[in-house]
């Protein structure tokens, strides 16, 4: 089971949630489980977030594992300069 | 992601080098070819007509006149292009930013662009459309735009992140909040609390090249593109979705590029380059002059921010709060959010709130710049910071130090923080002897920290090894700095091989698969890590080469600097064979030998760097001079450390820039007064001393060679390192940036009475 | 508008053209003799990216009339190498990593070589006033400053 | 557009006289060239002046130096005679742009272009200069400071053009300067321009003196108060503060881009001492 933070932003599309809880091996898994609980994450789930796991920011790669007890934070997806 | 990238202490050869740039002999000589620098057979001149007002419904636009000028080959507006009113948020904005639809939100808004056949033609052309315009309402300044009787710039905006939602429209797109703890009961903990707004004004990336393209779009539906850009592959679906091109028939070619900094990772012209070569059928050549990459390309935003900082009389921070209030443009995006995010990431905090107002306002949409929105927030940040230490009485390097983020320490926007360089940067500006040396009269000494996230990304690699050996890597990251010569030391790294014997190139659209943009400081640490993982599927390739000559299982082959050698008792003796042994015998081994790499560039760590300055100031005129600088930095692990020298030179350059005399200046009439580096003042070359730089290199766990982004938080620092030096030699503390002449003047006046 | 034929010296050849009589040299150089190391950065005078020397003052080549380059002598970056071999200017900048995007390069060897010429050993202040019309946004103009005064120090014959 | 290049000073003055409008002298080109970026430029005539014959040289005569109007400003830092003469002239010639613009400005062209900034024109007013000027009817001279009357507006006639500015030969124990602010150290317009030019007397005290500043008024001012202010003294600082609110007092700028108002009005009082300073100095070693 993974504990998932969501930024403020995305509360109001999961019940009002701040942290949501998934049995989920790898990032795609969470986000796939999350989206069929909260179906309105699905617009921001396309494009628009990035995972930080263990305050690594993935905005990629959804097939990065996720470690037992690991620290599991939605934030939006960045630009740079 | 089959390729492992955990960092590997390894021994190098030829990362760490300084070797001779590849593309520096066409750069010399005038070769080098840059967005404006390409032509092609036929083709036509393209000049843009822009919005005299800052913001105006545009009720017609007569064309008529123009189109029967002798020359003149097609004429577009809006109606020419797709409406995608309805459509996806984002993509209009881009759009409606290229290309005015209802109406012109800023001055220099395109609303119409002609092709003919020379200048002369297009400019008369230009003269002859009739807009008319309805002029509104405009509102250009950030605290003015959110007043509740501002002109309201877009009545389907209504502030988001805020419960319960806002029933009337405003110029507030969006509201952001991040932080933990209870800052109300940290700030009653605190013995000393330090509360100052501060402001920041509009900034350009100022790059030396405007932006530049060469459009043609054939009647089949192919199209070609050169332009220079900081993503050819990002324009190119950019460029498709706006005009609806199938994305693998428009082929685009990123020139050189003169510089970008954020700003050309975004289109403006090109889009509107193509819709004029499909209406005219025939190539169309669209650049922007100097005034109109002020007017309307993408400068970063203008700011508002209230800092409130306590701590503790021993000099623990017990809470920090802030407001920060980002323009956009007249598009709603994320600027504001950014700087929440960074403002106060240095630092190990029990109690932290930031909010994040975005501010739609009628000026030209922004654009990333830099570390996008952390130097303003670093600005506020860490003047508080030393208005903190300096209340306290404590060194402001100490008082840093003693709330330092480390491994472990939760960051002010969320995460719990992996191995990090900031603590060791701040040891290292203390025993900087930049820290200790004396000052003259009238000279002040500031320093600051700055926080930046690193990106990475999608990222596609071509390595092809010819027969003689010598290796092509084609990537897909946009050269702004001199990856290509890092990318080489890669390659001849992983290979054995000498750095001569590598050419890097940058590929087409068309040649290679996706890749993100240059951009998030992710060129040399996504590419470097493709390029990695490119050479050593070669290096697998070179081993079945090996096995198929020696005529031995592959098993009993290795790898070892530069070679393949055969492993064991029955093999053990066999010459080694180089690459160019290998390669020479490809054609009879199994044909061209190639390692490629598709993978995506997570991981890349966040960035952290501070800064120390040295400023005089003549308090008679107000005039401030840098007369030392120092950066320090996080490189993870230097490529090339005179590319990275540069970067680090360079963002303190333009944060100088900015902190002292750039800016946007409007007129009451809502139109910009200086779109010329007359009057936006970027620094010349008598304004700067050398800066001084450390590399510091703490690995990257999640690079191979531990490598971290190193372009963009060198630009974060300086804003704050300069006020506080200057603060520090007027005595006074300076809270509008930039802090030029008047400014500084009008000061030191209004302490005197 | 009636073409202006103008019989000049570039980089030691000479060179004929046509141009309108409201063209600049800049254009004229890029558009019609394909000389295009001379980059047009703002068209004002402002950035020295279009520097050439013409009759042995460097000048922004945006703010001279085609017209004007009758009789005169200019060079341009183009001219500024022996063939292979490099000026020492050249040389130095890609030594000392003096370019990142390169745009303003063509500009400031232009205008290095102008100095030297004048100053063969010029002070850092007086390297850093004379080069004040070249914008770099890149370099922060460190390394500028330190490939002019090593390839100073070389054409003056000592040891770089 | 038609661009002439007429070899003599008649041929130049008739051309102007005979266009039907928008015609334009070019010499240096660093102002027109400029200007005619803008979309909203229009020209019909571009008389480029600099092979008419002498217009290139400059020349000491028995009453002074004669610049000629095609004169770039880099070449009066060359002539070793004009700068110990009238060293704040040179300077102030100097301080317009860049080294690439230094190569073909003129101080004719940046007293036609009569932009209230002008950096050469409070040092040529300071210095008392003239402006010789050839015209369709002969040749005149006028005061330098009566040839712009606005911004942007000269005094000249349909066909005239100023030949050349006529410095004096200094006094003996004569010297000028001249300062002004920019905030970066180059390439910008003055935000406040002041320019003094004294001479002393036998005893060191300050027997004449003239003082103008730019950037702060319509057009370049010359402030006999400020001057008034230093004639008799020994450049104390009694004389000096009198100097700075002399010129305060006289500048009547505008808020701009630029500078505020009362940014400049302070301004203009330091750079009027410091400039004072400078050409006491000067004068002192002469």
């Amino acid at each position: 089971m993974v504990e998932v933070k969501l930024w403020a932003g995305l509360r109001p599309l999961a019940d009002n949630q701040s942290v949501a809880t998934v049995e989920a091996s790898n990032i795609r898994e969470m986000l796939r489980k999350l989206e069929e609980r909260y179906p309105g994450l699905a617009t921001p789930f396309r494009g628009q977030v990035a995972v930080a796991v263990d305050g690594v920011i993935y905005r990629d790669d959804w097939s990065k594992e996720l470690p037992e007890g690991a620290e599991v934070m939605l934030i939006k997806r960045l630009a740079g300069g | 992601m089959s390729f492992d990238a955990t960092f590997q202490n390894k021994r190098f050869n030829s990362v760490g080098t300084r070797p001779l740039r590849p593309d520096g002999i066409d750069k010399v000589t005038g070769r080098a070819r840059y967005g404006a620098d390409f032509n092609m057979p036929g083709q036509l001149v393209a000049r843009v007509l822009r919005s005299p007002h800052a913001h105006a419904r545009i009720k017609g636009i007569d064309t008529s006149k123009a189109e029967a000028v002798k020359g003149v080959k097609a004429i577009v507006t809006a109606a020419d292009m797709p409406d995608l009113t309805d459509g996806d948020e984002a993509l209009f904005a881009i759009l409606d930013n290229c290309m005015a639809r209802e109406k012109a939100m800023y001055d220099g808004h395109a609303v119409a662009a002609v092709a003919a056949i020379d200048e002369s033609s297009a400019k008369a052309a230009l003269k002859l459309i009739k807009v008319d315009y309805e002029v509104l309402p405009h509102v250009v300044d950030v605290d003015a735009a959110m007043m509740a009787d501002a002109p309201v710039l877009n009545d389907t905006i209504f502030t988001q992140g805020v419960e319960p939602a806002p029933s009337k429209p405003s110029n507030v797109a969006n509201r952001s909040e991040f932080g933990h703890g209870d800052v109300d009961a940290g700030f009653a903990k605190a013995d000393i609390i330090v509360e100052r707004s501060y402001k920041t004004e509009q900034a350009h990336q100022g790059y030396i090249e405007p932006h530049a393209c060469v459009a043609s779009c054939n009647a089949d539906g192919t199209a070609d593109l050169w332009v220079c850009t900081q993503g050819h592959f990002v324009y190119r679906q950019n460029c498709a979705d706006l005009l609806g091109l199938e994305a693998s028939k428009l082929r685009v070619t990123s020139s050189e590029i003169g510089g970008g900094f954020g700003g050309k990772t975004h289109v403006w012209a090109e889009p509107v380059a193509l819709a004029l070569s499909r209406k005219a059928g025939r190539p169309v050549k669209l650049i922007m002059s100097r005034e109109e990459v002020f007017r309307a390309s993408g400068p970063t935003s203008a700011t508002s921010i209230d800092v409130k900082i306590g701590a503790t009389k021993d000099g623990k921070i017990t809470a920090a709060e802030a407001t920060l209030r980002y323009t956009s443009g007249p598009y709603p995006d994320m600027w504001a959010e950014l700087g929440a995010m960074t403002a106060f990431a240095p630092y190990d905090l029990e109690n932290v709130k930031t909010v994040g107002f975005e501010v739609v306002v009628n000026r030209p949409k922004v654009a990333a710049y830099r570390a996008p929105s952390a130097p303003m927030a670093a600005f506020a940040a860490e003047s508080a910071v030393d208005e903190l230490a300096k209340e306290i009485g404590m060194d402001p390097v100490d008082f840093r130090i003693a709330n330092v983020a480390k491994e472990g320490t939760r960051s002010s926007y969320g995460p719990v923080y992996g191995p990090i360089g900031i603590g060791p940067t701040l040891d290292a500006a203390k025993a900087h002897p930049h820290m200790s040396a004396p000052l003259g009269p009238n000279q002040g000494r500031g320093m600051a920290c700055g926080f930046w996230f690193n990106f990475g990304g999608q990222t596609c690699t071509d390595l092809n090894i010819s027969a003689d050996g010598t290796v092509t890597i084609a990537v897909g990251t946009v050269d702004v700095g001199g990856s290509r010569a890092s990318l080489s030391l890669i390659v001849a790294e992983e290979l054995g091989i000498e750095y001569s014997d590598v050419k890097a190139v940058i590929a087409d659209t068309s040649t290679l698969g996706y890749n993100d943009m240059t951009d998030g400081s992710r060129g040399t640490f996504s590419t470097s890590m493709a390029t990695i993982s490119a050479a050593r599927n070669a290096i697998e390739v070179m081993r079945q080469r090996a096995a198929i000559m020696w005529d031995i299982p592959l098993e009993h082959i290795y790898w070892e600097d530069g070679h393949a050698k055969a492993a064991g008792s029955k093999h053990g003796n066999r010459a080694p064979l180089s690459v160019k042994d290998i390669a020479a015998e490809a054609g009879n081994t199994g044909g061209p030998i190639a390692g490629h790499s598709e993978l995506v560039a997570d991981g890349a760590g966040v960035s952290f760097a501070t800064h120390i300055c040295d400023i005089e100031v003549d308090s008679e005129t107000g005039s401030s001079r840098v007369v030392r600088y120092t950066v320090i930095q996080d490189a993870g692990k230097a490529v090339h450390p005179a590319y990275v020298e540069g970067q680090y030179q360079g963002g303190a350059a333009q944060g100088i820039g900015w902190a002292l005399n750039e800016e946007y200046i409007y007129g009451d009439d809502g139109r910009l007064q200086n779109p010329g580096f007359l009057d936006y003042r970027i620094p010349v070359c008598s304004d700067l001393p050398m800066i001084d730089t450390q590399i510091l290199e703490i690995p990257n766990p999640n690079h191979p060679y531990g490598v971290r982004g190193v372009g963009e938080t060198s630009i974060v620092p300086p804003l704050a390192a300069i006020a506080n030096a200057v603060s520090n030699a007027v005595g006074l503390r300076m809270s509008h940036i930039p802090l030029s002449p008047p400014r500084i003047l009008a000061a030191l006046n209004a302490a005197k009475t | 508008m009636p073409a202006i034929a103008v019989s000049t010296t570039i980089n030691d050849d000479t060179v004929e053209f046509l141009c309108q009589p409201d063209e600049t040299l800049l254009d004229v150089l890029r558009n019609r003799l394909g000389l295009m190391g001379a980059k047009e950065g703002c068209g004002t005078g402002d950035c020295g990216a279009c520097s050439a020397i013409v009759d042995g003052r460097v000048v922004c080549s945006c703010l001279v009339l085609g017209a004007e380059a009758e009789g005169r002598t200019i060079e341009t970056i183009e001219g500024m190498a022996n063939g292979n071999e490099l000026h020492p200017l050249q040389r130095k900048f890609i030594e000392h990593a003096a370019l990142q995007c390169g745009i303003c390069t063509p500009g400031f060897l232009m205008a290095a070589k102008a100095l030297l010429e004048v100053n063969p050993d010029p002070t850092e202040t007086e390297i850093r006033f004379w080069l004040a019309g070249n914008l770099c946004r890149c370099t922060g103009y460190d390394k500028i400053v330190r490939a002019v005064q090593d390839a100073a120090a070389e054409m003056r014959g000592e040891t770089a | 557009m038609r661009y002439e290049r007429p070899q003599t000073i008649e041929d130049a003055t008739a051309l102007m006289a005979g266009a039907e409008a928008n015609a334009f002298v070019l010499a240096g080109g660093t102002d027109l060239l400029v200007r005619m970026q803008s979309d909203a430029f229009e020209a019909d005539l571009i008389v480029d002046i600099k092979a008419i014959s002498g217009f290139d040289a400059i020349t000491q005569t028995e009453d002074g130096f004669v610049i000629g109007a095609a004169v770039p400003s880099a070449a009066l830092s060359e002539d070793a005679a004009l700068v110990a003469a009238w060293p704040g002239v040179v300077e102030a010639a100097n301080l317009i742009g860049s080294t690439q613009i230094q190569g073909r400005c003129t101080i004719v062209g940046n007293l036609c272009n009569a932009s209230p900034a002008a950096d050469s024109v409070p040092a040529l007013v300071a210095a008392d200069a003239r402006a010789q000027i050839a015209g369709p009817a002969g040749t005149r001279e006028v005061a330098i400071a009566d040839v712009p009357t606005g911004p942007g507006k000269v005094s000249l006639s349909k066909g005239e053009i100023i030949e050349a500015v006529l410095l004096p030969k200094p006094e003996p124990r004569t010297a000028d300067a001249y300062l002004r602010f920019i905030p970066r150290t180059e390439m910008d317009i003055a935000v406040v321009g002041a320019a003094v030019n004294l001479s002393l007397g036998d005893d060191g005290t300050i027997s004449a003196a003239r003082v103008a500043l730019g950037a702060v008024a319509p057009k370049v001012l010359l402030v006999e108060e400020a001057a008034e202010a230093l004639i008799g003294s020994n450049l104390d600082e009694a004389a000096l503060e009198a100097l700075a609110v002399a010129c305060s007092n006289a500048s009547n700028p505008i808020d701009d881009k630029r500078g505020t108002v009362e940014y400049r009005k302070e301004v203009a009082g330091v750079l009027a001492r410091r400039a004072a300073q400078t050409a006491y100095a000067r004068a002192g070693e002469n």
